[in-house]
């Protein structure tokens, strides 16, 4: 197979920006509507993550198929999910993605190749090396992208799954999102002090990369080798990126005031906001201007009007929905 | 013996009782999943790691069947271990550990060794929890020999149920549910060591119709029945079974004999549940005794769904309890004014998300 | 349509259907621990991997939960995979991702993938094997919404049940019991596509009593039952049940409506059993035209012994089943002959170990 | 603490040699008394992998505990485990170390410190976890070592707990015998070419070592390495061993016409047993003479003797001890 490789062009930058806009403005969003008491289910935002599925997506086809976890808003909406279904969903509407019954935490949008989040933590790991593997056996195209959090590498599942992958040279690439926390505790509680989550991963026999996932042009290059890696049939791989989550784990508001991640820790990634640096940096080499970017921003925001309409005015599933999904 | 009591939540009391039994006996140890966060489990692990320290309370990985199985490991070698899981559903993970090992090791081994955990689960319900953060799998577990299945009803009766499950030489369950831990009671202010895994309650004594139920579901029954007797005189017995494994029925039995009628609350889906297995066991004993065939009230046959609208129904509400009595009953009553007021998907009003 | 047959065993059979099976859709895949190895799970795979090679019939890493969370994806992918365990014990490890994932991907998303995927259990008995190599879980399958649950009783009904479970588009777990494996009875050579998973079917009819059985304690009701027939005259209804879930007790109910007697043969513990919830549910449909409560004959609550003692009167036998008939029929007869001769923990003279 | 070795002198290999006598000699005489059909229960010998349990329990004390598989006749005879309650728990009696209700997939000797042995693959690891844990918490003395294959490494479980020893830094030693196979499948199709099992574990955060397990001298030292790497308190260790089951995966014949190992790899193996490379090192070197090796032969032949004896003669558990002992 040719080198597939896709140079990261002013062009590449403004859609991932724009990608980052919209995950930012849509959680925002969410954030703001949420107290409003009409997305009754538990929801884990993105805000602060928007960088990796970002950039990954801008290289991934709709060969390319995607499996998440219980923070799968960023992903969703990266790899192209619907907006207008999507907070449907959380508004538990029949509109909704997943038809009401899945939530936040439950997303779907098979035409984009977003085959299924879900919130046993570690539970899609397998899913996606599954949908691998049935890519190999009807050799179809494409790779799938399996995202993780620091917690799931915890789980056996992932080093079960992980490990077949590798027996079988399967198209997957696990992209572990490490944000340094599992709801409130720290890696300290859970994972020994000097080891790094991608040198584990290479000794189960992934290709492995790590790099800060607020670094949009470093993150771009690894994310490039690694899917050119697959392309190439060379084997699985694994993304070890740095992150931050902005808010509380699971909610819309802020809680440092729980004081249990330091606060320079916060601040200092919050310094890294990838959106801020990606727009200066746009804007100083004058790739776009001002009134690109706030046409980027309208149009996000119309969207989002829209989408939140749309769903609050959307009726609930039929009383005898449930029932009729049980069994195909 | 007359026990002192203050009234505190159900939370409060699960807190204050590992409190206790952990100064009590040192061989107790805690942990699970956000036993030492600031959320320490709803309040449940207050205090704990300030009291005891980080060797007997701590966090752990996201891994639930190794988690397991180490707590096993550590009660074989004579320690008590609590260990926690926030949902059931996550807890399907430990399911090798806890049947293979945890429930067998004493007799495969011939009697050897014991193993004394107690695993508190916690079953979500309502605010979209969902397909993964709502199950209730007490059937499964009450199906396995060699397991202990508990599940508390009051706040009167968690401090008692969870003493004894501790110190419970047997693996031990406890299913807590969430809507539960707001729940105020007169609760003892001091553990007792001599107190027993008490198998039933009688929450009231009556004629009409016996009603046997579990965890939240006494909740609603208590509402239903207080109206029916207020209001319509109506006296039925209530029975909470806090023990659901080892089963064991007689004193429904008994109370089925005098009433002649049995409604079984069920908190998770009919077919192969616990109601099923009692409505069995007391056909087979009061055959002739009862007046017509036991009635089961069970969740539907699918998952908890997300969506508003989907749990409206889903659960067993006290209008459900009071209406189906009435049928049992034969009689047409008003019971109006037990339709729930306000949102259906969340404990109380205080409930306003996430989780 | 007559159908054309042929004798062969149980576990022929398996393998026949499988391979008819993936000649017919290449979607289908097979794999397990051993499925390509000498043993060929006592020769139910054999043959497979040469005909249709390594991609789609493969050994697998000892990882049940991951292994059957892969095949889960590669049914939503549009693949339809077999999946075997050599023992139900083993496949404990994986029901985070059949509970979690397999019976509730459909529901929870809405209904727009399905997880045609096939479980092949094997339920081990007898020569000690023991607390870990012989549980029978099926109530626990069939407490889960979304799935189906299986448990073919005899050579002649498996062709059709497995077909079925194979194209079926939900995920079916197929409990095998080891002690059919040698059986041999008349199989339609071919399979046909627009089999369906029929829930029970009718072994004898009779009017004094139904008894209802699953799997290999068919085989014993057969024996008992004919005994009884032909020495005794008396005239029973022996109904298969196949389907455990979704439980479709109908047909039972009818038979149960005729005879007034119906005794439940378990092949778990009782407990939050099937054959609990069957006697409920037929308790709630016919109560009135019972002559007496339902009987479930169950194993005891423990886990199987090692020891050859121990399995002596665990497991329920022709003579056990004669007995228990003559006693709900009220009725003293000979049924001596019925005592098992040679050794209990073997399935025939030709079994010597280990495994 | 200080250095805690023991010099592999003739007399601990003398004593070694003992060990792997006894091993070898009841397993045979467990595989010839098999087809008598008094035994009956799947039963998994450790003839050909005598020599990893034999070394490392020359190392052990009674403060330091063992836990095993379902192979694990050679652990619980070399950690000195009661012979005659071995032979009756396999002849299913109530004098058998597990009252006869385990067989030979369920050993157990507390009071030589063998915890239990179990047949779910895997299953015991956590287990041996715990009670370090256990150990730690309680600041008991001793380690404790669990046995386990290359089988065992594929299962979620094994990684879930290394990674909580490690994080807690606890006295374990992992043992893994690779034999190469797990029953009929060798590793080909379970785990990566390339990949080296001990390095797995060394990424995980085990401190690793691997060696010939035929090979004694060298595996003396490893397990005395990674013995006092635990007693000194630097954290748990892990030891892979090569060795090779001689005959069936379950069971007492050869099935070497199954051809599913190559017959050189068996040839291989055959010409390093252990047990005949040490006699005749021990025999050359004049630590012992052939009437010694006779002796600790005719002693342990006496002792086989009479476990069959007493296994054949003991009773069946009562019919009631099932029963009594479900619940404690
Ligand atoms: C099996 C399981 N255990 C525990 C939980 C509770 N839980 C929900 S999210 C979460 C944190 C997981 O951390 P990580 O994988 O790092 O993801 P992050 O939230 O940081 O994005 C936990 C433990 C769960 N959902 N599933
Ligand atoms: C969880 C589980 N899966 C499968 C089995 C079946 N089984 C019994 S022994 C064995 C082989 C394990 O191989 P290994 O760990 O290398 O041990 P060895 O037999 O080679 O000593 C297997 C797969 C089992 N007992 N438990
Ligand atoms: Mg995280
Ligand atoms: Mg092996």
């Amino acid at each position: 197979m040719m080198n597939t490789k896709t140079p990261l062009t002013d062009k590449v930058k403004v859609s991932i920006l724009s990608t980052m806009l919209k995950i930012r403005m849509v959680e925002e969003a969410i954030a703001e509507q949420y107290k409003n008491q009409k997305m009754r289910c538990p929801t884990h935002l993105s805000i602060g993550q928007e960088a990796p599925p970002s950039i990954l997506s801008a290289l991934l086809t709709h060969d390319d198929q995607v499996v998440s976890t219980h923070r799968a808003h960023a992903h969703y909406l990266a790899k192209g999910g619907n907006l207008n279904a999507f907070i449907a969903e959380l508004h538990g509407k029949a509109s909704g993605c997943s038809g009401g019954m899945g939530g936040s935490m439950h997303l779907i949008d098979k035409a984009v190749g977003f085959m299924g989040s879900t919130a046993i933590v570690g539970g899609t790991i397998p899913i996606g090396v599954g949908l691998a593997l049935a890519k190999q056996i009807k050799q179809e195209r494409g790779l799938v992208v399996i995202y993780i959090g620091d917690g799931a590498i915890e789980e056996g599942v992932f080093y079960e799954a992980a490990n077949f992958s590798v027996v079988r040279n399967l198209p997957v690439l696990f992209v572990c999102e490490n944000n340094r926390y599992s709801v409130y505790s720290s890696l300290d509680c859970r994972q020994p002090q000097d080891r790094k989550i991608y040198e584990l991963a290479a000794s189960i026999g992934l290709q492995s990369w790590h790099g800060d996932g607020n670094d949009i042009s470093n993150t771009f290059q690894l994310c490039s080798d690694a899917v050119e890696h697959i392309k190439l049939n060379n084997g699985p791989a694994f993304i070890e990126l740095d992150t931050y989550r902005w808010r509380e784990h699971c909610g819309p508001n802020y809680d440092d005031h729980l004081e249990y991640r330091p606060a320079e820790e916060i601040a200092y990634w919050k310094s890294k906001d990838p959106i801020k640096l990606l727009t200066k940096q746009l804007l100083d080499s004058q790739v776009i201007d001002v009134s690109v970017l706030n046409t980027i921003k309208n149009n996000i925001n119309k969207d989002v009007l829209i989408a939140f309409e749309k769903a609050e005015l959307a009726p609930f599933p039929a009383s005898n929905t449930p029932e009729n999904l049980t069994y195909a | 013996m007359l026990k002192e009591t203050h009234q505190i939540s159900f939370a409060e009391a699960i807190n204050e009782t590992t409190e206790q039994l952990m100064s009590y006996d040192e061989s107790i140890i805690c942990y699970g999943l956000g036993v030492n966060d600031p959320g320490r489990i709803f309040n449940t692990t207050k205090n704990l790691v300030e009291t005891f320290g980080d060797q007997r309370v701590f966090d752990m990985p996201t891994a639930e069947n190794g988690m397991l199985g180490i707590g096993i490991g550590a009660a074989i070698a004579g320690l008590k271990p609590i260990i926690i899981f926030q949902r059931v559903d996550f807890f399907l993970l430990a399911m090798d550990q806890l049947v293979n090992n945890a429930a067998k090791w004493r007799f495969m081994f011939g009697g050897q060794s014991n193993v004394p955990i107690t695993i508190r689960l916690i079953i979500g319900r309502g605010w979209g929890q969902g397909p993964t953060h709502s199950q209730s799998l007490q059937a499964w577990f009450a199906h396995i020999p060699g397991l202990k299945v508990v599940m508390p009803s009051t706040t009167e009766e968690l401090k008692q149920l969870l003493t004894a499950s501790v110190l419970d030489p047997n693996p031990v369950i406890i299913l807590e549910h969430r809507w539960l831990y707001q729940q105020k009671g007169n609760v003892p202010i001091q553990i007792d060591n001599r107190w027993l895994l008490s198998e039933q309650s009688n929450i009231s004594t009556g004629d009409e119709l016996t009603v046997v139920s579990s965890s939240y579901l006494t909740t609603e029954a208590k509402i239903a029945l207080k109206f029916l007797q207020e209001h319509h005189g109506i006296s039925i017995e209530h029975i909470t079974l806090s023990v659901l494994a080892p089963l064991n029925t007689s004193r429904i039995i008994e109370s089925v004999e005098k009433t002649g009628r049995l409604l079984l609350l069920e908190s998770a889906h009919e077919t192969c549940s616990i109601s099923s297995s009692i409505s069995h066991q007391v056909v087979a004993s009061s055959f002739d005794k009862l007046k017509l065939a036991p009635v089961v009230m069970a969740k539907p046959d699918w998952p908890e769904p997300t969506t508003y609208s989907g749990t409206k129904y889903y659960y067993i509400s006290a209008y459900d309890i009071a209406q189906k009595i009435c049928e049992m009953l034969a009689i047409t009553l008003d019971i109006e004014a037990l339709q729930k007021q306000g949102h259906h998907d969340v404990p109380g009003d205080w409930f306003t998300g996430p989780f």
